[in-house]
């Protein structure tokens, strides 16, 4: 039994993981990239090894360099975290080879679900219903995909096989922009899971994003956590996550949970994972696809069942049993999840790169932040960028939304923009607080701009606090003013300040 | 002393009388302005209303975070305010901008040509950065003067990309 | 029905009740000292109003002041928090008489249960059995307390009958040191409340301090909340504080809980209070005293029970139900709340006073932090010591240990000493691991000392980076480097670091 | 360069060989440390074990925080040690001890007169700061040479009280 686990990945998730094993009591091997030398999973391991230059491909995807160091190190266990390597089965399939454990499923269940074609096909066998689309698991050419579309049907969405997260995804309404868009999503499929292959899948219109999340032991034991409400999504990332969902009743849990248990069993699955699935207006829900590792997500699913998942992971992986029943699994309150990106959203969500000079975490009653950046962390354009997930649990639905305003407002970040601003007009929309919302609701329905527009606004106040700071700032550089421990100016000043933001 | 300051777009008058009072567009109020040590925040009561406000340096002038809210301000004084009056104020506007990248990253597309005719928000060009692709839009109408990148280029942050007269 | 609450306390309870008012939409008044200006309470009001100059007497005792802010700035409600003036009757009534609702109990309420020889005498009729004392509701001089002295039996405990917290309390082991004990016990009462008398109880050995919570309503709905464990004390002051109480079983907690709400039943009582006992090692239990305020340790309860207490007591005190009955009360997990103070625990406990330079907060799964100082906050010798407190929630008594022993290890304090290492030490101590603990613990049997010296230490490390750090700064000073944007060296240097320290 | 560091009473030879490169009482390690930037933090990776040290100026050199650990350090190169040895070092220990206070705050009582003999430990006075009484002890034996405070008085931070020879 290892006691000794390497993750790797870096960033939040690390430090989620490196949590975990703490409180495990397990020694942990951290690797990180040049650009990730001063990062927090760095500092936090208890072993750090160099990877290699900044970019992915020459770091956290050289699956044989962390391997190497897993063996070098002693380390028992590999936790992949999400992305990089986490779905790759060739990747678990070598940490076994290795004699090492994957913290995860087996290289088998991977590659059978971790493949969306092959774990499309899975589900039909089972008798699970699955969104229409390119049947079968060969590859498929553009030439092959571009004769298969009019049969899946217009609007339909291109999607990695080896993918997650939205990336590699496209949506397609017509046969001419499909070669265009078939190209690009290649590209960023290969970009990010070093595989650029591809299928279709019919666009259900209308539809909710739910999730159900599985663990399992090497026992046999499969349990579900019940589920997650992921429609607010943008690009096909999401960006806002609930448990339960709004529009969740016992009986389609029921049933959801049970097909989500049948589809572990069916790949005699291990470790945690998510069923994916879109439930329409009738409540009839479609298999997605499976996700065959921790998600980003995994928080709220935390805050509402009180299991840690990644500590039964890790305990799973050492051979225990899961430690509760189908039974002991209540839903208690509900969660919400803000995934904080160094994105500007009032200019199309650029990305965001820079040093974050200052960073105040919201902290207090029912509010968890997962993070891996602090004040002078610098956001490099290597990584996604996702800074932070902001994590509230609240007694009802509608505490936890007034709990995620309060938290937001808590949460100050200076130096990179954030969309900060979006979750906040989220959390005001009336459609989010009626819990009226599909996957499309946050491209083609909801506009920050109109929520923000009826706020009241404090210019005057922006307008005095501006020119105070710049009037004592022109004040020093004119007298040149001494610095003692005690200035009697009233709208002192702080060189810190001065040096950081020159 | 008495500056001119505008919050995006909207220009106060402010007078910062003596340490404790200000007047703003002729209006006198009474101040605690007080900075926090060690952290770029000030905690301003006015009215016994009490406001935080988060201070950065931006592109031009400092960037202002109240109530969640970010405020772009610029405070000039009387004399730098005539200044730039002489010089014709906003002719900057009119002239030429050069488009910048605003992250490192590697130019997917280019989607406009030299002489082409653009209106504020058409897609200009695509950068990948981040993991994700990123529609860099024009910021006003236009013409392409110059293009300065081709797809499958990388560019460096703030490198000079395109530009519009 | 009010809408905006003035908070009448200053530090992390302060900015606890702040948060519970953000979440409920409430406005909020702070008031502060000339001290606090800068405090996380002024800046996260709406409104703040100073008081007066720093010392606790002509600010934040200043009953009349306060009253006058609340009315002037159209708080409906105050809520005292805990220390201060939450515990005084005339306050209570004060506020009331101004037509101002007082978040707390009525009056009455607390000058039956407040007065801890009224609240005594008041158990003693309904039954309750109370630890033997100077029994009677008048004040007693010091010749009477004397006289007293040898009947209520040596041990015994001088207490202040305003008091709570261990304030004005001492310990007396015979007649001869009484007279100094009750002198120097008055002072301290009468600085910490305002009033100086004192009353006498029998020193109950081998207890342990359990304490039960209650929450009620305008409506006569007393429901209890379950217990916590506060034996770990130092001086009378609770160092740290768990829930549910390792020795605790459903028949006691039956009896324990149904006592408190009979207590809170016989004097009409409305909001949060708490029923201090003592139990001996044949669990009887005896009443000790009622606090009829919100606890210091009150957030364990929460992280157990799920019940958000603050949020409920304004609930109430705008006239709502209490959200739930009894039965809905069920302990899931369990919950330990470090209390970490500016203290130096290799020094006897010395407070310290100074500039937190540098703080870093716990986070991530499981961990609540409720504070108000920052990096960058002076601790002044005017107020207590404590500057915040790190509560974690696990599935078991065991986890959480595990996680607090993570939490206290992320928590990073530079500038002025904490109790930190007390903590870890707690954490580490296989006599709070097995729960085998009593009242008298920590000042007789624990020593941090022989816990800390069993660890591994890294002197060689600690040796290695205090040369280079001050080789660099002497490279610096000799060549007078210049401060460019990237520096090659290696061990570059910070300006701001080297200013904040010189 | 060549130091003498005393972590805690015990001595360290701490040899600067390059960046990257340091010798500990002889033993070469490699070391790769860096600052953390805009913090009191330093990292440090010998031998692949990961350290992360928390830095401040105590009253005489470094306090180091390391694992939950802190650490009395004082540095000092060859020639400062030279220095302090031929000025008879460690002198100052038996020399006049004054007591000063480590917090404002109001003198209870005192315990001991002058010309009394005290151990190390003995309570001197007390202190009441913060809403606490506190017992400050005699840091070594010696005898009480002067008292500069007497109950009721209030004290300054880092004011005198009395002194031990």
């Amino acid at each position: 039994m290892f006691n000794k686990v390497l993750i790797a990945n870096r960033g939040e998730i690390a430090v989620r993981i490196l949590r975990a094993c703490r409180e495990l009591g397990l020694q942990t091997v951290a690797i990180y990239s040049e650009a990730d030398r001063q990062a927090m999973h760095v500092r936090y391991a208890t072993e750090a090894y160099l990877l290699g230059p900044a970019p992915s491909s020459e770091s956290y995807l050289r699956g044989d360099k962390i391997i190497e160091i897993a063996l070098k190190s002693g380390a028992g266990a590999i936790h992949p975290g999400y992305g990089f390597l986490a779905e790759r089965a060739d990747f678990a399939q070598a940490v076994e080879d290795a004699g090492l454990e994957f913290i995860g499923p087996s290289a088998s269940a991977i590659a059978a679900m971790g493949d969306k074609a092959i774990a499309r096909e899975t589900m039909m066998k089972a008798g699970v219903p699955v969104v229409p689309g390119t049947e079968g698991t060969e590859l498929l050419s553009d030439e092959e995909l571009l004769k298969l579309a009019p049969d899946v049907g217009f609007p339909l969405l291109i999607k990695a096989t080896a993918g997650g997260g939205g990336k590699g995804m496209r949506e397609v309404t017509n046969i001419e922009e499909m070669p265009t868009l078939l190209k690009s999503a290649r590209r960023e499929a290969k970009a990010a899971f070093g595989d650029d292959n591809v299928y279709l899948e019919k666009l259900i219109l209308g539809a909710r994003h739910i999730e159900i999340q599985i663990l399992a032991d090497k026992h046999g034991n499969v349990v579900h956590l019940t589920e997650r409400e992921c429609s607010l999504q943008r690009r096909h990332q999401k960006l806002l996550e609930e448990a339960p969902s709004p529009i969740m009743d016992d009986d389609l849990r029921k049933r959801m949970g049970a097909v989500a248990v049948q589809a572990g069993q069916a790949v005699n699955y291990e470790s945690a994972g998510t069923i994916e699935c879109l439930v329409d207006s009738e409540k009839n829900f479609y298999f997605l696809e499976m996700n065959t590792r921790l998600q980003v997500e995994h928080p709220i699913t935390e805050l509402v069942t009180g299991v840690d998942i990644v500590k039964e992971q890790i305990r799973v992986a050492r051979g225990r049993k899961l430690s509760f029943a189908q039974e002991d699994i209540q839903v208690k309150g509900a969660a919400i999840e803000c995934r904080i990106n160094a994105e500007d959203p009032h200019n199309n969500f650029m990305p965001s790169t820079g040093r974050i000079s200052h960073i105040v975490l919201p902290s207090g009653p029912g509010v968890r932040v997962d993070t891996g950046v602090y004040s002078g962390f610098e956001i490099t354009p290597y990584y996604d960028s996702m800074i932070s997930k902001l994590i509230v649990w609240g007694e009802t639905r509608a505490q936890a939304i007034l709990r995620m305003r309060r938290a937001l407002a808590e949460y100050k970040v200076v130096g990179v923009r954030t969309n900060i601003p979006f979750h906040q007009a989220m959390m005001d929309s009336h459609r989010f607080m009626g819990g009226q919302f599909d996957t499309r609701f946050v491209e083609e329905e909801f506009s920050m701009e109109e929520i923000v527009e009826g706020k009241e606004t404090f210019p005057d106040i922006a307008a005095i606090v501006a020119t105070l700071v710049m009037h004592d700032q022109t004040e020093r550089a004119a007298h040149v003013v001494r610095r003692g421990e005690r200035d009697t100016s009233n709208w002192k000043w702080l060189s810190r300040w001065e040096r950081l933001n020159r | 002393m008495k500056y001119i300051t505008t919050i995006d777009e909207k220009e106060f008058l402010v007078e910062i009388i003596d340490d404790r009072h200000v007047s703003i567009d002729g209006k006198v109020v009474e101040v605690d302005f007080e900075s926090i040590q060690e952290q770029p925040v000030f905690s301003l009561i006015v009215d016994e209303k009490s406001y935080e406000a988060y201070v950065y340096h931006g592109e031009e002038g400092l960037e202002v975070l109240v109530k969640g809210r970010l405020y772009h301000s610029v405070v000039e004084d009387e004399r730098e305010r005539r200044l730039r009056a002489a010089s014709g104020g906003a002719v900057a506007q009119s002239g030429t901008l050069h488009l910048k990248a605003p992250m490192p990253g590697l130019i997917v597309a280019v989607s406009v040509e030299v002489g082409q005719e653009v209106k504020k928000g058409d897609v200009l060009l695509i950068l990948e950065s981040m993991k994700m692709q990123n529609e860099l839009k024009s910021p006003r109408d236009g013409v392409i003067s110059r293009i300065e990148v081709g797809a499958g280029d990388s560019v460096e942050q703030r490198q000079k990309m395109l530009s519009i007269e």
